[in-house]
């Protein structure tokens, strides 16, 4: 597969490492989140079967982490983004 | 129609006009007091014994294409029962114990080839954890016998010795493990289920779940709405996409896994072989192909297809310990798609849907549990209690904290 | 007389003979022949049996299609098994055996099968060799072991060298036939970077076969001229001898070159193969089409091939199979093969036509509306049995037979990522679906463009679509343009031994059998009666087997469907996809600064990960590792030792909130570390597993060095990453990996401050005052070598690790080495280090297995409630907290001499040892010089609260018990005394 | 501040090089290695001295400014490396750089290029985390092609990759597409590297 990183473009799949899905990002708050948060967080999955958006880390190049998403039916990739932007949205709606 | 040595003869001497389908091919009734959803190996074995054991006759299994065309159609064959954890071995063992009379319980010959399974160990480290799990194993009741250099050096004397980047130095094997030819699994198991009269329904699609005030009253079908009293749901692979449809979500995920056969060739390999320093494990089928496999892709995928750099990590691994195959070919290479669970280790519970059962999450371990997990399925559905293997197998084992993760990898399903 | 069957013309250098064995047999042959075309050219026939019957087989195609053909090329070690005649080049001296026989190909004892092939059909296995139930194991899997399989492997380590590579281009253009060709030069021309990828070793495809010409010369002739053209473009890659074997995602194809393959053995550090892997902007699949055969009784004997092969020999080769053939067909292409032999001189019995309408001919006999109904021949074709269109029977006299059923487009590739392939009427076949792989798109007769003219129109049109060309198109050259409309014959009536999978032996009657039987999926048939699943992939047979299951099903064939293709398109080297990757080139190696020295020491060398480490450091005199091993750590706890611990894992952490952002990393707490001091730091996964430990010196307010165990050093990292990008993108981190900047050696024992303080430069307080244990420092050595130093303690000695930049260890150790003579010092391996960290009891790898927690480990209360940290509330599960959790213990055993095997479970000292009574597990255990005997960690269940209890170890894979004692982790130096002294 | 942070810095050492141990090679000799294959050359470089910039969070504009004082130019953009005297530069991620320049003048590179950028980047010693090989000649990109999976038909002077050869993490930076390349690879691996590269040097030329 081909992941056309934001700053470097087209790059192959093999360079990356994946992690899972991008809900990973979302870490339950430690002061308010439920034990139940923290199950869901760490063991419950969506595992859609069409348009994903999981975690890659581009350890053979430059070491960003990636948010791709990409379907899971056809493999086709329609956004990638970098992960430490979309963390930081994340942020700023916490 | 039983099989018999006297029935095969008089076939063939009068041209195989007597040979009737192998299982009916019925239109669904409107109830059934259980419905199977997955016409795979584990659905066709929950079926099997639910008539065999459980004396459970009122059942249909429903497929959505033609029975046997998922992971027990396109996997490595192997069975054994070389488990490290409590919560695992004797449940393995129970399958490994069903596979050895299964040919006479089926009255079909599934050709399981208990010709032996041998873990190689490259590393002090390796050879601590693999006599831990030879330990584990027998004191469960299975067999395990490690073996040293020298010893691997007189039964594989082609693997690669004298040049290799991580030395052998020893193994543990099971003598019982083996392989199957896994479509006649699939096979012998929905005839045996329909000669109980079980209903195989071929090319029924389910399309929901009928989930009034917290209980479950039904499928929707392709072919019209079923009526169950329990719903059995077998489909690993697909689990994510068919329980959201029961609004679950599940401590799974998909991933393609390959496997790669190769052309046919003369005998080379007594029985079934890993390599403990890369990705590699490989069989020869009674056609003489090599049947060979090794890591996930690593990303979640439905389609039933993997990439290249998978299958060079894979035969990379192959020429790192056995260099002789270089020049054997690789004929196909296929994908099938694995309910990666998030401790490696699988789910055969109640759900908190009332009548809704669920088997699932054999990440690539599902074809050697077959009959286990059918069995221990039925005894679930018959009895609404655990099979005394399978209590472990519970969703909620990650609320508490009870996680059997024999690779030690945590959350990360591609790691298991 | 030798190429008895040789023609005039053809694509082959008369000029030059070489000479070539078979099965033993001497024969000669031509640069340009294949060994099929030459074996044909010297009266040939007979090249193989089949697999399940041990039928005689020649020949069936002229193409990689072959399923018949397959003989094992070469010898010793390069013996290559189930390779085709019909693609194998010829080279001068190649040998050739035929396989699967026995004791030789024209008399196979093995073919008795053919004569009980009633009883061994369709899914007979299934149903019989139950009886009696231990039979299967020990009598009839051993026989059917025994049967199975083609060729042999050499069993011999492959000697050749095998290459992979990557390219990159606008436009691959798989196939170089008219249509391939016209691409090629179409984008060639408008100069974007073209790849053309053909499996042939002389490019143009059927225009090489064929005798009608282009633009008036003849086809092969404008092929070569074209190919010259394209050959002078900087921007096309001519790529023969290759075969796109896959189409991966998003536009990646895999393609195998084979380099030396047609030559007796590779150059010297040249590869057989290439694996490539192709990344195309855009593709266009020209692979052309597959001739099918018509299923009718006995028609897989040596002479009978599809009729455009036949025609390829001859116009190609300048090869028949034989002086006087036949035809049989049921279009119009079968008449041209007739055409093109008679014109070299080839006689013909007669063209034998299913078409009662079918063309006459002036030149050869067409018999019309009839069709062959059997064939004689024991190890070759005789005579052929023609049923004419009255019903009379009459027999032709022939050597070999054509038979055309029509052509099916090469869509194999538009399939592999799950595409469907859809129903084209006019050619009775399938054709490219709508879903193609993205990028690709189909020319010439892959596409269903039969005609030669149509081809070359075909591949300016796809090229121009793919690359977006604007302007008036090219014209296409001058070419035939004969229109094909194919009426499906696909089996003559009645016909029951049949072949549709020659290599197989699938015939007629099993796909009828597999019917009957209720297996009437393309997929159950396939797999009931192993139709398609030859090493030809079904190329020439699965289309038979679909119209008669259609038929019996009453469907039409788009209904019942195909089985899905899938790569490789042809059979591939296990090696070529390999590459180098093997042998000590599997994995990169990883070499310690200190690894050149430890060579000249005469080290025995351990693979750690990646990483060669020293085990130990024998002397002349020892006879035994545990000589060495007990030597080096009763002299280091006695004086002073040296171990290269470069590879321990190390992460620089700077930027403000470094504290901040570690404190989340570690379980236990690093906000308020001094500068100048070290840590012992517990890392856990989110799931509350112990993941890792090391240590994180404070260098300065803002400037942390984490180091972590070898093992783990890749996967911490990237955990820290996340952390730092994905849950903490606001912190002023920065992290940087200098594993491999610097030389780490641990020196250690109760003189190792004497001895640094020779190396250390004076401005640096060595005193316990100035720099006490868990100090640390940028500090010089030998005179202003910048260097760290820290002390921390693996061993429980009196230790330090100082670090250099790495091009500099080998001389800080030699340095070490010579500084330390007045102290006795001694260089200790992995071995001695594990002993050590065992008598001290630290975790390492064994302990920290991916299941065990802090409580486990003993550091339950480490893990802080003051703060959350990554897994501090997973951690809180009860499953992980239960009463009677695994605790680390130390074990001895209770009689000095008995051993204790890591892997070994603890059992209680009376009662049953079974699985229900298991109490933990020794993870890690070495012979203490130190206690004089044996020792282990091990997780006990409650094992902190049995010290002192004597247990039973047990290890029955190992055949052994014994009794032992529950001790303290801490064998050495409990109250840690030594290290702070 | 206590005695050990005083002696956190190195500046403070005058001359590094007074220090009498003798450095060896990533391949572990004196002298640095080159192979030549049908006229194309490896040659193994040893005195480059290598410093990682890290720009600190909200320093951005400052480090720029900084950096680009040092090098006398803009610090490379994505996926080029700057190819000068006595600095030279590549990008190696989302504001992060390397830094190279010779060991003989340079022994100290960190500390120069910290002092240069202060409290807004964070500087760290690499020089020894990395082996390099220098590729020159005609018909190298024959051998790039079997090494990794950059497209260096398309590589003008002064881009630069990180990519994989043969399973290591390395750099390529091109020099000179018809003649020179510059193959930075992790300092351990040093064998496998070159290994690798005269292997594929051997086979494509």
């Amino acid at each position: 597969m081909i992941i056309n990183h934001p700053l470097l473009g087209p790059r192959d799949s093999a360079e990356f490492v994946y992690l899972g899905d991008a809900s990973l990002m979302e870490r339950p708050d430690p002061e308010t989140a439920s034990a139940e948060d923290w199950h869901a967080y760490a063991y419950l999955r969506d595992n859609p079967a069409g348009p994903h958006r999981e975690l890659w880390w581009h350890e053979g190049g430059d070491r960003s982490w990636l948010v791709v998403t990409r379907n899971t039916v056809t493999h086709e990739i329609t956004k990638v983004e970098m992960a430490r932007d979309v963390a930081r949205k994340l942020g700023s709606k916490a | 129609m039983r099989y018999s040595g006297f029935k095969v003869i008089k076939e063939a001497l009068t041209g195989h006009k007597g040979w009737t389908p192998a299982w009916r091919d019925p239109e669904p009734q409107s109830h059934y007091d259980i419905v199977i959803i997955g016409g795979g190996g584990h659905g066709l074995a929950t079926a099997h014994y639910l008539a065999s054991v459980y004396g459970k006759h009122k059942v249909a299994v429903i497929e959505k294409g033609w029975i046997g065309g998922g992971n027990v159609g396109r996997n490595t064959t192997i069975i054994r029962s070389n488990y490290l954890l409590d919560g695992n071995e004797p449940f393995y063992e129970m399958s490994l114990k069903l596979w050895e009379g299964l040919e006479q319980d089926l009255n079909y010959n599934a050709m399981i080839s208990q010709r032996g399974i041998m873990n190689l160990i490259h590393s002090d480290a390796q050879r601590d954890a693999f006599v831990r799990r030879g330990n584990a194993m027998m004191l469960n009741g299975a067999d395990a016998e490690y073996l040293d250099l020298a010893a691997i050096r007189r039964e594989y004397p082609f693997l690669n010795f004298d040049d290799a980047r991580f030395p052998i130095k020893g193994g543990l094997a099971q003598r019982r493990g083996g392989t199957v030819r896994h479509d006649a699994v699939a096979w012998g198991y929905a005839r045996a289920a329909d000669s109980r009269g079980v209903d195989i329904i071929q090319n029924c699609e389910v399309t929901g779940f009928r989930i009034e005030n917290g209980k479950c009253l039904g499928v929707e079908t392709s072919k019209g709405f079923i009526g169950a009293g329990k719903v059995g749901c077998a489909v690993a692979g697909n689990s994510g996409r068919l329980m959201s449809k029961a609004g679950m979500r599940l401590p799974i995920e998909s991933h393609v896994l390959q496997a790669f056969v190769s052309e046919g060739l003369k005998p080379v390999l007594p029985g079934v072989i890993t390599f403990g320093a890369g990705h590699f494990y490989v069989s020869q089928s009674d056609k003489g192909g090599l049947v060979f496999g090794g890591d996930l892709d690593g990303y979640n995928s439905y389609a039933q297809r993997g990439n290249l750099p998978v299958v060079e990590d894979v035969c990379e691994g192959g020429m790192a310990i056995m260099p002789m195959i270089g020049r054997a070919r690789l004929l196909r290479m296929w994908g099938g798609i694995m309910d990666m669970s998030m401790d490696g280790s699988p789910i055969i519970d109640r759900t908190d849907i009332d009548g809704l059962y669920f088997n699932g999450g054999w990440c690539y371990g599902g074809f050697k549990a077959t009959p286990a997990s059918g069995y221990a399925f039925a005894h679930l559905l018959a009895n609404d209690t655990p099979h005394e293997t399978a209590t472990a197998y519970r969703f909620d084992r990650f609320r508490t904290g009870h996680m059997i993760d024999e690779k030690g990898q945590g959350n990360q399903p591609n790691l298991h | 007389m030798t190429q008895k069957n040789r023609l005039q013309g053809g694509q082959i250098d008369r000029a030059t003979s070489w000479k070539f064995h078979f099965d033993g047999k001497q024969y000669e042959g031509h640069p340009g022949d294949t060994l099929a075309s030459a074996l044909l050219a010297n009266n040939v026939r007979l090249m193989g049996r089949s697999f399940k019957y041990h039928r005689p087989r020649g020949p069936l195609t002229a193409g990689s299609e072959e399923p018949n053909a397959i003989v094992q090329l070469r010898g010793g070690a390069r013996q290559e098994p189930n390779t085709r005649a019909t693609t194998a080049e010829l080279f001068n001296g190649l040998m050739a055996k035929s396989q699967n026989r026995f004791p030789s190909l024209a008399f196979d004892a093995m073919a008795i099968n053919d004569r009980f092939s009633n009883f061994l059909t369709a899914g007979f296995y299934y149903k019989t060799f139950m009886w009696p139930a231990a039979f299967w194991e020990k009598i009839y899997e051993p026989i059917i072991r025994k049967a199975a399989g083609l060729g042999a492997l050499s069993m011999k380590e492959d000697p050749d060298v095998y290459d992979k590579g990557f390219r990159h281009c606008d436009l691959l253009i798989i196939g170089a036939g008219p249509s391939g060709l016209m691409a090629a030069l179409t984008a060639g021309r408008a100069g974007s970077d073209v790849i053309l990828a053909d499996e042939d070793f002389r490019m143009g495809g059927r225009l090489n076969a064929e005798t009608f010409g282009v633009d008036n010369m003849t086809g092969a002739d404008w092929a070569a001229q074209t190919v010259a053209e394209l050959r002078t473009m900087p921007n096309v890659r001519l790529m023969p001898r290759t075969t796109v074997i896959g189409a991966f995602d998003h536009g990646i194809y895999g393609a195998v070159e084979r380099v030396s393959d047609h030559i007796h053995t590779p150059d010297a550090g040249k590869p057989r193969q290439i694996l490539w892997r192709i990344y195309a902007g855009k593709t266009i699949l020209a692979a052309g089409s597959t001739e099918r055969p018509i299923a009718f009784e006995n028609n897989d004997r040596p002479g009978i091939m599809l009729a455009a092969s036949l025609r390829a020999y001859a116009n190609r080769w300048a090869a028949t199979p034989a002086q006087r053939i036949a035809v049989f067909t049921n279009n119009d292409d079968g008449h041209r093969t007739a055409a093109d032999l008679q014109a070299k001189g080839v006689k013909i019995a007669a063209v034998v036509d299913t078409r009662a309408d079918a063309p006459r001919s002036d030149n050869f006999e067409v018999l019309q509306g009839a069709q062959v109904v059997d064939t004689k021949g024991r190890l070759g074709l005789t005579f052929a049995e023609v049923k004419l269109a009255d019903g009379t029977m009459r027999t032709l006299e022939c050597g070999a037979l054509g038979v055309s059923g029509g052509w099916n487009p090469n869509v194999h590739l538009t399939c592999h990522q799950r595409g469907r392939p859809a129903w084209n009427e006019d050619l009775a076949a399938f054709g490219p679906g709508a879903d193609l792989p993205p990028g690709m798109s189909v020319a010439g007769a892959a596409n269903g463009d039969m005609s030669t003219h149509g081809a070359l129109s075909s591949g300016i049109k796809a090229a121009r679509a793919a690359l977006g060309l604007k302007g008036k198109a090219p014209k296409a050259p001058e070419a035939e343009d004969t229109p094909v409309t194919q009426t499906p014959f696909w089996y003559v009536e009645g016909c029951s031994r049949a072949w549709l999978d020659q290599q197989n032996d699938v015939t007629v009657k099993d796909v009828k059998l597999s019917h009957q039987e209720g297996f009437r999926s393309v997929e159950h048939l396939k797999r009931y009666t192993t139709l398609g699943m030859a090493t030809d992939q079904g190329k020439t047979s699965n289309m038979g087997g679909l119209a008669i299951m259609a038929e019996l099903a009453g469907k039409s064939i788009p209904e019942v469907g195909t089985t899905i293709f899938r790569p490789p398109y042809t059979p591939t080297a296990i090696g070529t996809l390999a590459g180098r990757m093997r042998g000590q080139e599997f994995h990169p190696t990883r070499l310690t600064p200190s690894h050149f020295w430890a060579k000249e020491r005469g080290a025995v060398f351990v693979e750690v990960g990646n990483w060669l480490r020293a085990q130990w450091f024998p002397l002349p005199q020892e006879t035994h590792w545990r000589e060495s091993v007990d030597r080096e750590v009763s002299q280091t706890r006695a004086s002073v030792g040296v171990c290269d611990c470069t590879t321990l894992g190390k992460i620089d952490v700077q930027g403000v909130d470094a504290a901040t952002f570690l404190n989340k990393i570690y379980c236990n707490g690093f906000a308020k570390l001094a500068v100048g001091k070290v840590r012992y730091g517990l890392m856990l996964r989110e799931d509350g597993i112990a993941m890792d430990d090391g240590t994180a010196a404070r260098l300065a307010e803002d400037h942390f060095v984490v180091t972590t165990t070898t093992a783990n050093a890749g996967r911490v990292y990237q955990h820290m990453e996340f952390v730092r990008q994905c849950l903490m993108p606001d912190l002023d981190v920065q992290l940087i990996s200098t594993t491999e900047a610097w030389a780490q050696y641990a020196v250690a024992g109760p003189n190792s401050r004497a001895l640094l303080q020779k190396i250390v430069d004076p401005d640096t307080d060595m005193s316990n005052e100035g720099f006490p244990f868990m100090a640390c420092a940028n500090i010089t050595v030998c005179g202003g070598l910048r260097a760290r130093l820290f002390r921390i303690s693996f061993s429980g000695e009196l230790a330090y690790e100082i670090a250099v930049p790495a091009r500099y260890g080998d001389a800080l150790m030699r340095r070490l080495m010579s500084e330390g003579e007045e102290f006795n010092v001694v260089p200790y391996g992995t071995e001695a280090l594990g002993v050590m960290r065992i008598e001290k009891g630290h975790a390492a790898g064994n302990e920290l297995n991916g299941t065990t927690t802090a409580n486990n480990l003993g550091m339950g209360r480490m893990v802080s409630k003051a703060k959350d940290s990554i897994g501090s509330k997973l951690s809180e599960r009860p499953g992980l907290n239960e009463t009677d959790a695994l605790k680390l213990v130390g074990v001895r055993p209770v009689n000095d001499s008995d051993k204790i095997t890591a892997g070994g479970h603890m059992m209680n000292a009376n009662g049953e040892m079974n699985a229900a009574t298991d109490q933990g597990y020794v993870t890690s255990a070495a012979y203490s010089p130190s206690l004089g005997c044996m020792v282990g960690l091990a997780f006990v269940k409650d094992g902190s609260e049995r010290m002192g209890e004597r247990m039973r170890l047990t290890s029955p894979v190992t055949d052994l018990t014994v009794d032992v004692e529950v001790v303290s982790a801490h064998f050495v130096d409990p109250e840690g005394g030594r290290q702070r002294a | 501040m206590s005695k050990l942070f005083r002696l956190i810095s190195w500046t403070q050492k005058g001359d590094a090089n007074v220090h009498n141990l003798t450095p060896i090679t990533a391949l572990g000799a004196d002298t640095p290695r080159i192979d030549t294959v049908a006229g194309v050359t490896c040659t193994e470089v040893s005195d480059l001295a290598l410093a990682s910039v890290a720009v600190r969070l909200g320093h951005e504009h400052a480090a720029a400014k900084s950096l680009k004082s040092l090098l006398n130019a803009e610090a490379p953009d994505v996926g080029k490396a700057l190819l000068a005297q006595p600095y030279s530069a590549v990008w190696v991620g989302p504001d992060q750089w390397m830094v190279g320049a010779d060991t003989a003048s340079h022994e100290l590179l960190a500390d120069e290029v910290k002092t240069a950028l202060g409290a807004t980047a964070s500087v760290t010693e690499q020089t020894d985390a990395w082996c390099c090989f220098d590729l020159m000649g005609d018909g190298i990109g024959g051998v790039m092609e079997l090494l990794c999976n950059v497209n260096f038909r398309a590589m003008q002077s002064g881009d630069a990759a990180r990519t994989s050869i043969h399973h290591l993490g390395c750099f390529v930076v091109c020099g000179d597409p018809h003649g020179f390349v510059r193959i930075l690879g992790p300092r351990a691996s040093a064998g496998s590297l070159h290994h690798a590269i005269v292997a594929a040097m051997h086979s494509a030329l």
